[in-house]
């Protein structure tokens, strides 16, 4: 892997925490991990030294932004679900705080060589890293149309953001308190007509993720899936993250999520195997 | 021992990657993790391509990890042509971690390894502690485990050693070792994951630094009671100050495992540390 | 088993103070500490008074504690006098922890403890793993073990139990637990402080979460293998939900260690949760 | 135990932090230890729960100052030397931090039923219980003289406050930075005769314990000593913590430090053998 390309395992440190609806947007200083950033690529984080700490479990997260020159050296922001443990305190850190961050991890979205039509399908904080793969897709001259969903307005990530960069916007929440009531799987059939789209990129639930696969897969467009299942180590050390998928030469195998993906081409995931594994 | 089989690791420091912890190589050296390292253990290889057991696979533990892996792997033929080859060209010394369903199999898996250019070691996974139910040959018993060693010794090169990772039972490990040292085993690689159950009810190894404690315990103890078998340690390393504990009760070189998926340059930190001294 | 001794616990919750973890009693119960407590297990006594090793003699570790705090005790005669009666008028279920030095002193001290008004079992610490040449009876073959539990269960009274507590040893623990039930034990306890060492060399038992899933996967086959014997967990318990997950692999009751050095009501806490669950 | 003396243990809340000289004068909101506190006793203080940290060791301190009845609520205050992990965390808690509190622990120094003349001899932090006592000795008529040593100004703990409540005092420091150079052994001779102490009561290292009862005993005064020793859970529970003593029926003994200490007569210690145990 050449010396610019490879992920870092870097010490960092909290710039901000912002309340944003239900997430937090948490920007971290990780100098050599924004310039080597591409959408669809995580970090992962730990906040203790081991010695310290009964929890050695790193966690996973998506890379929402990243500013390379900003004032404070290269930082890269986070989407946070505050839930678990570990995220509960990682966005109660104070500025400043230490943290140790490994990365640009895994497998990013494939990007067309031409200027092609692309849907982007995004549910909840999962849909974080679209929002630089749309910029890019753009400045490759790509038509980008983009689905948001979520359970309410809170969860929704980025309908403003969105609009700036993409073609057309649509969302959709199980509550209706924004958009249109419904679900992705709901919306998508007419989506992928009306924008003709020639790939649709996904990041969300696995079952979202597995009917946006299938839905490009019927309108003949080719998908490419983010996946988000437990990683133990998320570097590819452990073994903990198995996805069974169809490989190249038609055969069944199971793959690292963390390495091999997270981003996969849905018709390659064997879906319904995905949670059973 | 008759044999001379040479200093356990490369001429590096006498930090080693523990097995199953490294991930095929490649991810540990895309983070600088491999950087002066004495030697990297290979996850088990099996006869055959394994899919391993349903997740989860590895969970948090209090200071430690609990894995139920179940030995995915490629199989000796997808090693050999998929992951062998970088570790070699990388230069890094390797040993090849192995288990089987048979005596028979044993042998066969060494002899392939045996005449693999650039494996410099082999070691047996005797007891791996989340198999249970994996149709692994059963090497719980000392004299079983000694079996082993002598299937596979019998028709490996002299430039390869061969190292035993038995079963971790503090109760009868100098027993385990002698016969281990008798059958030809090289060294003894001490300790594996300890015998444990994962939330919901399999069979799992517990590593971490946990263990550190029990690991330091079995070190001493076999490497005072059956000194001439070199004692390669493994159980909770973090840092240098954990590899020279180990070093200190005897053993004569250390792998790191848990705190690698924790922080990927810890081996290579330790390693690091334990040259400024020198 | 011929005889029905009876439940392990009290009438309260299924939760006890291991041995080695509770002082006196006193001291806990100054902080509501055996506030709902279903037993309390004494600090292992011997015949004679002991002084104990040297310091340090509990240290921390990662998620544990290493002690080697080498049976410091009043003596058997000490204790009737001193510690004894005021258990007995706190009207806590008291199991008193023994060792001793031949099968001789164990059956002796199983007499004078057998009619001592108020022990309701006697808990034999087979194997302390701090004690290594404090001159006590070797019990860690499961036969030897076996004699220890033969000679103290022939002149104990009916109402009073006999727990055997073996080496934290998971190879042979089902091996073991059959020896010990056939020679009359009425409970095992499992786990003792895991065999290790103190930062300084000495021999050390290691406690607390840090080997929880251990204790899990030996009380997990200990019950499902032996089923006519019943289980007393320990290892790890911090909360209602570590002694949920031991119960629900088998275990009849929970013991309470190194956690009360973190918190001395966390034993009384669990016992709390768990009868608010009924 | 009745129920207004025993000790407790108890959710406790960080009031301050203030740095004064070395030390950190750390306040915590302790509902219940600052009623039963006595001058001698300790607390010991976790940080985390059991399942969030590697670390389970409660670590304790002297009870330098109660308030029973501030503005919020019964606090009490702690004079800690921040040097371990440990201490180093405790003063950099914000306030507000949840701290637990297990106290007040320990036998106190016994106070006189006279009033008699007493000699107080307080080494560094260690000194932190002796202002309390100063104070409790004045009010039942008792002559207070105090000695005070530390290797610097900034060690030195309470000289201005000693002089409120004390006849005399004295302050010994190593590099003569304050007061007279020297160390307790120095002074403590010509102190004994010009207080004519009754009783001696020291805080500081087993050495300086160890001068201090011994000087008391050719003197022809009465010894107590407040102990510093390791003390793995501070609650009398896991016997790390012996000291060799000579008990009242001559025959020597181990007892507890946390639990039959840490005050003892310092003619009962068998002080050679405290460091070996
Ligand atoms: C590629 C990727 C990207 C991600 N990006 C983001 C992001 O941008 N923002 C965000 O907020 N989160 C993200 N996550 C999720 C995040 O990493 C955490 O997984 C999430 O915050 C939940 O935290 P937790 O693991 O502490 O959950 P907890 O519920 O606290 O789980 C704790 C432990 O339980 C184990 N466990 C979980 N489920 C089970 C089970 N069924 N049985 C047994 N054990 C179980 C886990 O392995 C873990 O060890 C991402 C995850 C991945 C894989
Ligand atoms: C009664 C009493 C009152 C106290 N009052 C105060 C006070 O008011 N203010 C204050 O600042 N401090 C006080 N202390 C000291 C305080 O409790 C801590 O001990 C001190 O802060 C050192 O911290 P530490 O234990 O984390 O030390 P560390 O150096 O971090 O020790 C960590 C661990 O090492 C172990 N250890 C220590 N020495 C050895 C050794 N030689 N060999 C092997 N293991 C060892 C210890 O048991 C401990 O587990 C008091 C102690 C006692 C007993
Ligand atoms: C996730 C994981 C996977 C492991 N896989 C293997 C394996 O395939 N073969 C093996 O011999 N040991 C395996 N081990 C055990 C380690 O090699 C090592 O013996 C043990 O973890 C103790 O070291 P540690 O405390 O540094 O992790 C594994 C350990 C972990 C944590
Ligand atoms: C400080 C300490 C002292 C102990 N002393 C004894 C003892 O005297 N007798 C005994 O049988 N077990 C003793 N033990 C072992 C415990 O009873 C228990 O089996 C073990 O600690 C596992 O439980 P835990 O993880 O809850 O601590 C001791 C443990 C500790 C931590
Ligand atoms: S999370 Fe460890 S290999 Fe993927
Ligand atoms: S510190 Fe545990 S008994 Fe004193």
């Amino acid at each position: 892997m050449s010396p610019d390309r490879g992920p870092l395992h870097v010490a960092g440190e909290v710039l901000s925490v912002k309340r944003i609806g239900a997430h937090h947007h948490v920007t971290v200083v990780a100098p050599g991990i924004a310039e080597r950033f591409r959408p669809g690529t995580f970090v992962v984080l730990t906040l203790d030294d081991a010695a310290d700490t009964a929890r050695l479990q790193p966690r996973s997260f998506w890379i929402h932004r990243v500013r390379p020159t900003g004032s404070h050296g290269a930082t890269i922001e986070l989407v946070v679900a505050a839930g678990s443990r570990f995220t509960r305190r990682l966005v109660a850190l104070p500025q400043g705080s230490p943290v140790r961050v490994t990365g640009p991890l895994g497998r990013p979205f494939a990007q067309p060589r031409e200027p092609v039509s692309c849907l982007l399908v995004g549910e909840g904080y999962a849909a974080a890293p679209l929002f630089p793969l749309a910029e890019r897709l753009r400045e490759r001259g790509c038509t980008v149309s983009v689905l948001l969903a979520a359970p309410d307005e809170a969860h929704l990530l980025g309908a403003l953001e969105a609009r700036r960069t993409a073609r057309s916007v649509t969302v959709v929440t199980a509550d209706g308190s924004v958009g249109v009531r419904g679900t992705v799987v709901d919306a998508l059939p007419e989506l992928l007509t009306r924008s003709a789209a020639d790939v649709v990129y996904a990041a969300g639930p696995v079952a979202t993720l597995h009917a946006a696969a299938a839905a490009a897969e019927q309108h003949g467009a080719w998908s490419q899936t983010a996946l988000e299942t437990a990683q133990p180590c998320g570097t590819g050390l452990c073994q903990g993250c198995p996805v069974p998928v169809v490989a190249e030469d038609g055969v069944g195998r199971l793959v690292r999520a963390c390495t091999d993906g997270p981003v996969f081409r849905g018709d390659r995931v064997r879906w319904l195997e995905v949670d059973a594994r | 021992m008759s044999r001379d089989p040479g200093p356990v690791t490369g001429s590096d420091a006498p930090v080693l990657v523990a097995s199953g912890c490294g991930g095929t190589g490649r991810e540990l050296d895309a983070l600088g993790g491999l950087d002066g390292i004495g030697g990297f253990v290979t996850r088990t290889i099996t006869l055959d391509a394994r899919d391993g057991g349903p997740r989860p696979r590895v969970v948090e533990s209090p200071s430690g990890f609990r894995y139920a892996v179940g030995l995915q792997n490629p199989g000796i033929d997808g090693f050999l042509a998929l992951e062998l080859p970088w570790l070699v060209s990388r230069g890094i010394r390797v040993a090849v971690s192995i288990s089987a369903a048979s005596l028979g199999e044993y042998a066969d898996l060494g002899r392939r390894l045996g005449r693999s250019p650039g494996v410099a070691a082999i070691e047996l996974n005797l007891v791996p502690p989340d198999a249970a139910g994996a149709g692994l040959f059963d090497a719980r018993e000392p004299f079983q485990a000694a079996r082993v060693v002598g299937a596979v010794r019998r028709d490996l090169p002299a430039g390869v050693q061969l190292w035993a990772k038995p079963s971790a039972d503090p109760g009868r490990l100098a027993e385990t070792a002698r016969a281990l040292a008798e059958a030809g085993a090289d060294a003894v690689v001490l300790v594996n994951g300890l015998p444990a159950l994962m939330p919901d009810g399999r069979p799992a190894g517990l590593a971490g630094p946990a263990i550190g404690p029990l690991a330091l315990r079995c070190v001493h103890d076999v490497a005072s009671q059956v000194p001439d078998l070199p004692v390669i340690a493994a159980g909770g390393v973090v840092d240098a100050d954990d590899v020279r504990a180990l070093l200190d009760v005897g053993a004569v070189a250390v792998q790191v495992g848990s705190a690698l998926l924790h922080d990927p340059t810890a081996a290579a930190r330790a390693a690091a540390t334990l040259r400024g001294d020198a």
